[in-house]
């Protein structure tokens, strides 16, 4: 069976319930392609994991469902509106927001400020108005300071908000980081790798933290794991990337079966 | 055009281009390795020309506190535009240790190094002018020998024989130097252990360090290499139309920048292949607009970069997600 | 109102109250400033000048000073800005408290400085500032410096009497000195009111060493005339190229030229450039002779226009100081009075220089009797030469 | 004495005054990472502007009224924003030291256009023109208002959205843009507001100078306000302000050594960038002060 075969499936059965769609999307770079005609959608208030050995693809699909990355082909749409050619902050700016495999937090800021930055594009003071302090900026800074507690309390960073966030433990950046793509009131969030560098205990609390919070602001939530435990028993459905192609879909007891899963884990990796 | 102007046009820019390519190359090699730009540059530059010409014997006739000085002995021009080059390419390894190492001993953001780098400006200029003095030093007209000073121009008539092109004698000695320094400087980097460790350097200094190969060594080796190809390229310029002053190297220095700029960032033969378009293109700036060819070499950068944000051979910065 | 605010506010009162409420007297020996660009890339020009004040402040001093009291001169760098002149200036009319002021070394930097010294009441003495306006700017400004406009048309003529063919003219000039591009226009309209045409006008940077492609496209229009205004490097070159590139014709250099710095750069091509010089070293005069010998016994060559004029501007200050000093001694006087009769006093005079007898008009502006072009003659060893006087 | 000391420096004052405005348009492109080093092009834009607008169409025989000014640097200021959008769009693509040299391509390029062109004077440039104050010590009554004005509206910036934009811009571009932050519209924000400051700044320099030329703009002054900015301290508004006051001091305050002044000027600038590579003012030096209680 074929990776196209999959998205024909795919795309009969989840064209009008979806929120996030993605038809055979490619990304080449040079000769290298590294995400081959890849199709899946994800369903509203769905976590969905993508998996795959390393090097299958699976940042590269991150980054063009981001806009970082523009696609060589395909078709990639939120809420049915297409995403191709939009640059990353409108991406944004409709819902989208993403945590990065290799933490890019804004270092030399406080953790408060980097929140509070992600609100950037729910506020709309100018340059005056922020000035003088008058105007919408009187409205909106009292509330981007209170969103910005409130997040960083939520991830239980509110008594480091001041401290510059590269000096943060690795799970705390992470938490950061979460923290700060939720200050963008996204509907879809991108998790890429939510878990890596924690220890046990941390990643059994983030299982029900993803949950909690998706339940909590209503989020569709995609996420990248290596860490299978986790991804098994958090994912709604899961995709399997390899090679840049798609080898597997459906729930998580389907594709820890499937035979093109077990062959890629074990012989790739 | 008139295919004499155009030919003559063409050997000039060829000129004055191999000139800017050697004195480029000295940037783009610190650039390549160090990821600095040194604004020092074109001091050295005017130093290489001063020590030359002192050198081969010349004297002072400037009015700073060493007027009427000179050595006591003249070397050979061949030496001693080599030695001369030489002790330019000693004052980078100078400066490298006074003004940047320090910086990255200490992790200091590399825009630093073109504040301490300019502050080295601003004290080899000065010191010059208070030592040497302002005035214009010459070059003896039979530095490069008797058929040189007895022949100053040679026609070429290749084209038309009715109308012979008149090129500058000096200027096709330079042209000749200045591709056998390419020549060897390519060997050089392409066929030598020094070459491939010092592109490994530029690769990654972090790697590189881990392979085995002394970054010290050979940020030691490149300062030393970049003040010589800078001291060269002064003292080329300055025999063929003489040391304007400790100003000499200023301009060449700003218009190094646009030539490695052009080329991209770090690329040794995009320096050479700048150097080649910008001489050529002001070459070729029509003599009714002679007012704008001071921003020709500008212009086309603006333009080029906007085009090709990272220049003509640079490689595209992919920044990893 | 902010406490800050309120501070700053009484410290402008405060100053807004105070001044000129002290009156310094004029110190023994007697302060004379001199600023012109001791550094920067138009130091070439200064250092000439600082030497021409210099060997002024020994000749005079050695021949009793003003009247038996000595001067001193008080050297201030202008660098080769605006502001470091308005800051050089500032710092003789308030530190140093000088009689009057020599300098600065451009034109430019006297638009800026010479109003700073005029409204101070200083008088200042322009040694080489030739633009257009400069005497304007003030009572208190004058220069010994004549305006391009009287000092370039001579040099044409000149060249028309050697060959009275000349039909085909070729211009260069320096664009980013401001000398030079006020001296091109004045050539152009000579060269047009003599009936020649102007086959090109090719500019080129001081800055610029290499002038192929002005070259180029200059002889490609075949001139039998080429009038370069430069300065000494830059112009040096060019002559040197425009040889090289097989020129044969004429060739007049401007004022800029009157250097025997050039003479090292364009070296055996320098023969028989037609110079026009507001300054011959072999001019009449014994003044002008004990100050060429004087010069020639330190530097081994033909003092240059700049130092004379420099010498010459000390030397209007000083005479006019023993003036001023016949009146009512000088020394242990009001300096703001001192320095407002100085100034009439200068301009009242007229003065026997090295550049000839020079008197002032009422603006400040000099009227220089005797103009000279001279032509380049090259010694057999390519790096030293002479002006030869033209008749 | 007192007074002395102002007529004697009462022009330093304001010129540093002056330079650490001009060191401030420097410094706000550079809160959003973006290294321009256009600054002196504006700069010298906004002076011919008042330089032409005063010698001919407000010419004056007495003093020049200081409505007029204001109106000048007003007039400075928005052709120096227009100009940065122009330039600024297709420029700001470029990053890091791409994008300094050509600003410094766009400086030389002004100069060069300048020198040729008949409103700016050609090489001499503009002179006489007319003055708003008896002496330059009283050009702080504008100058100083606007530094006090341009450094409360950049502190003041910095604290609000758009400023934790340009912050975000500089810390990660990539992750900014990836967090709703529009790169490209705030820094060519950022590069119109600190043009718009040196046009200003260009405007009243050209009265205070009283002339005005092509040798304001150039190179070097590109290179000398980058070192303002970095040896004032590159991370905090009073930084560039700081840097600004003191390099531009500096040379005077060394005028008693003579002929060696620029020598060791240029010493103390490499000693500078060598022993503080944060600059004089870093927020460290505030930060340490809370830590330690």
């Amino acid at each position: 069976m074929t990776a196209t075969d999959f998205s024909n499936i795919e795309t009969s059965s989840h064209t009008t319930s979806s929120i996030l769609s993605v038809k055979n999307a490619t990304r080449r770079f040079g000769g290298l392609i590294a995400v081959n005609e890849v199709s899946f959608e994800v369903t509203p208030g769905e976590i969905f994991g993508l998996i795959g050995p390393n090097g299958a693809g699976k940042t590269t699909m991150f980054n063009l469902l981001s806009g970082l990355t523009p696609p060589s082909s395909g078709a990639i749409s939120f809420e049915g509106r297409c995403l191709i050619g939009l640059p990353p902050y409108k991406i944004a700016e409709l819902g989208v927001a993403r945590t990065f495999q290799n933490i890019r937090l804004f270092g030399n800021l406080s953790a408060l400020e980097n929140v509070k930055i992600a609100q950037h594009t729910h506020t709309k003071a100018g340059v005056l108005s922020g000035v003088f302090g008058a105007g919408r900026a009187r409205e909106e800074e009292p509330r981007v300071l209170a969103k910005a507690t409130e997040l960083l309390k939520l991830v239980g960073l509110d008594d480091l908000a001041g401290e510059q966030a590269k000096n943060f433990s690795y799970g705390d950046q992470r938490r950061l980081e979460i923290a700060r793509a939720l200050a963008l009131e996204p509907k879809l969030l991108l998790l890429d790798e939510p878990a890596a560098g924690m220890n046990p205990t941390e990643k059994q609390g983030l299982s029900d933290f993803i949950r909690m919070v998706r339940d909590k602001f209503s989020l569709t939530i995609v996420l990248i794991e290596h860490h299978v435990p986790l991804v098994m028993g958090l994912c709604d459905r899961i995709a399997v990337l390899n090679f840049g192609q798609l080898i597997a879909l459906g729930n998580p007891a389907v594709v820890a079966g499937d035979p093109a899963v077990i062959e890629a884990y074990l012989g790739g990796d | 055009m008139d295919i004499t102007v155009f030919v003559q046009n063409f050997l000039n820019g060829l000129s004055i281009g191999t000139v800017y390519a050697i004195f480029a190359l000295g940037y783009t090699i610190v650039f390549s390795i160090l990821g600095i730009i040194n604004f020092s540059h074109g001091a050295i530059f005017t130093l290489g020309a001063y020590f030359t010409y002192f050198l081969i014997g010349g004297l002072n006739n400037g009015s700073g506190i060493l007027a009427n000085a000179g050595l006591p002995f003249g070397l050979p021009f061949v030496l001693a535009i080599l030695v001369g080059s030489l002790m330019a390419g000693f004052c980078g390894v100078l400066i490298e240790r006074l003004a940047f190492k320090p910086l990255r001993t200490r992790g200091a953001d590399p825009l630093l190094a073109l504040v301490s780098s300019l502050g080295v400006a601003l004290v080899i200029v000065n010191l010059v002018q208070y030592l040497i003095g302002a005035e214009i030093l010459s070059f003896p007209s039979n530095v490069f020998g008797e058929f040189v000073n007895q022949n100053p121009s040679i026609n070429f008539n290749f084209v038309d024989p009715s109308r012979p092109i008149p090129i500058r004698t000096v200027q096709i000695i330079i042209f000749a130097v200045s591709l056998v320094i390419l020549v060897l400087l390519a060997y050089l980097i392409n066929r030598t252990k020094f070459g491939k460790a010092l592109r490994a350097v530029a690769e990654n200094p972090i790697t590189a360090s881990l392979l085995g190969v002394s970054v010290d060594r050979y940020i030691f080796l490149t300062f030393l290499l970049s003040g010589f190809l800078g001291g060269l390229a002064g003292t080329l310029v300055g025999t063929s139309f003489s040391i304007s002053g400790p100003y000499f190297g200023v301009t060449y220095g700003l218009k190094g920048l646009a030539v490695i700029v052009l080329g991209g960032l770090g690329d040794i033969p995009g320096a050479v292949l700048g150097g080649l378009v910008i001489g050529l293109a002001e070459a070729f700036v029509p003599g009714d607009f002679s007012a704008y060819k001071e921003a020709v070499a500008f212009a086309l950068l603006f333009i080029i970069l906007l085009v090709r944000p990272q220049g003509l051979l640079g490689r595209r910065l992919i920044q990893k997600v | 109102m902010k406490p800050v605010t309120r501070k700053i506010a009484i410290a402008f009162g405060i100053l807004a109250a105070t001044t000129f409420v002290v009156a310094e007297k004029v110190a023994t020996p007697i302060a004379i400033g001199v600023s012109v660009a001791q550094t920067s890339n138009t130091a070439l020009l200064g250092r000439e000048q600082v030497i021409g004040a210099q060997i002024a402040e020994s000749f005079f001093n050695s021949r009793g000073g003003v009247n038996g009291t000595p001067f001193k001169l008080f050297f201030e760098d202008t660098g080769g800005d605006e502001a470091g002149a308005i800051n050089a200036f500032q710092t003789q009319i308030n530190k140093n408290n000088v009689v009057a002021i020599v300098g600065p070394t451009l034109s430019q930097q006297a638009f800026a400085a010479d109003k700073i010294a005029d409204r101070a009441k200083v008088p200042v003495l322009g040694p080489s500032n030739t633009a257009k306006g400069i005497p304007q700017i003030g009572d208190f400004i004058a220069r010994v410096s004549s305006p391009v406009s009287i000092v370039a048309p001579n040099s044409v003529r000149a060249a028309l009497k050697i060959n009275p063919e000349i039909k085909k003219v070729a211009v260069f000039y320096a664009q980013n000195d401001a000398f030079s591009t006020s001296e091109t226009g004045t050539f152009q309209e000579t060269a047009k009111a003599q009936g020649l045409e102007i086959t090109t006008v090719q500019r080129f940077q001081t800055t610029d060493s290499d002038f192929t492609s002005q070259v180029s496209a200059g002889l490609a229009t075949k001139p039998e005339l080429v009038i370069v205004s430069g300065l000494a490097a830059d112009g040096g070159n060019l002559i040197k190229q425009l040889r090289l590139a097989g020129y044969k014709g004429l060739i007049i250099g401007g004022n800029g030229l009157n250097t025997a710095n050039m003479f090292p750069v364009c070296q055996q091509y320098c023969d028989g450039v037609l110079i026009a010089q507001a300054y011959s070293p072999t001019a009449a005069g014994s003044l002008n002779a004990a100050f060429r010998t004087v010069y020639k016994n330190t530097y081994k060559k033909e003092p240059p226009q700049f130092t004379a004029q420099a010498f010459a501007a000390v030397q209007v200050i000083v005479e006019a100081l023993r003036r001023v000093d016949k009146a009512a001694k000088v020394s242990g006087a009001e300096l703001a009075d001192v320095r407002v009769a100085l100034n009439d006093a200068i301009l009242a005079g007229t003065y026997n220089t090295p550049l000839g007898t020079i008197s002032f008009d009422k603006e400040g502006e000099v009227n220089q009797k005797l103009f000279y072009v001279a032509q380049i003659k090259m010694n057999p060893d390519n790096k030293t030469g002479s002006f030869v006087y033209l008749k | 004495m007192f007074e002395s000391f102002f007529n004697q420096y009462g022009f330093l004052m304001v010129y540093m005054v002056l330079q650490a405005t001009l060191a401030l348009s420097l410094y706000l492109p550079l809160t959003a990472g973006q290294l321009s080093l256009a600054s002196p092009g504006f700069f010298a834009l906004g002076g011919y502007i008042a330089a032409v607008m005063s010698t001919t169409v407000w010419a004056t025989n007495g003093m020049f009224p200081i409505p007029y000014l204001l109106l000048e640097m007003l007039l400075g200021g928005l052709a120096s924003g227009l100009l940065a959008v122009v330039v600024g769009v297709p420029a700001l693509r470029l990053r890091g030291i791409y994008l300094a040299l050509a600003t410094i391509a766009f400086v030389e390029i002004l100069r060069v256009v300048s020198l040729n062109l008949t409103i700016t004077g050609g090489a001499v440039g503009i002179f006489g023109i007319p003055q708003p104050f008896n002496s330059s010590l009283e050009y702080m009554w504008v100058a100083l208002p606007l530094l006090i004005a341009c450094v409360i509206f950049t502190a003041r910036l910095e604290k609000s959205r758009i400023g934790r934009a340009f912050v975000a811009i500089r810390e990660d571009e990539l992750a900014a843009d990836a967090m709703g932050v529009n790169p490209t519209y705030h820094k060519v924000l950022a590069f119109v507001i600190g043009a718009m400051i040196a046009g200003m700044v260009g405007a009243i320099t050209a009265h205070f100078l009283n002339t005005w030329n092509a040798r304001q703009g150039t190179f070097d002054a590109s290179i000398n306000i980058l070192a303002f900015v970095l040896i004032g301290g590159s991370r905090m508004t009073l930084g560039p302000v700081v840097g600004g006051m003191l390099l531009t001091a500096l040379p005077e305050i060394l005028r008693p050594v003579g002929d060696v002044r620029l020598i060791v000027n240029g010493f103390l600038l490499t000693l500078g960038a060598v022993l503080l590579p944060q600059g004089l003012i870093s927020p460290r030096v505030f930060k340490r002060k809370k830590v330690d209680v």
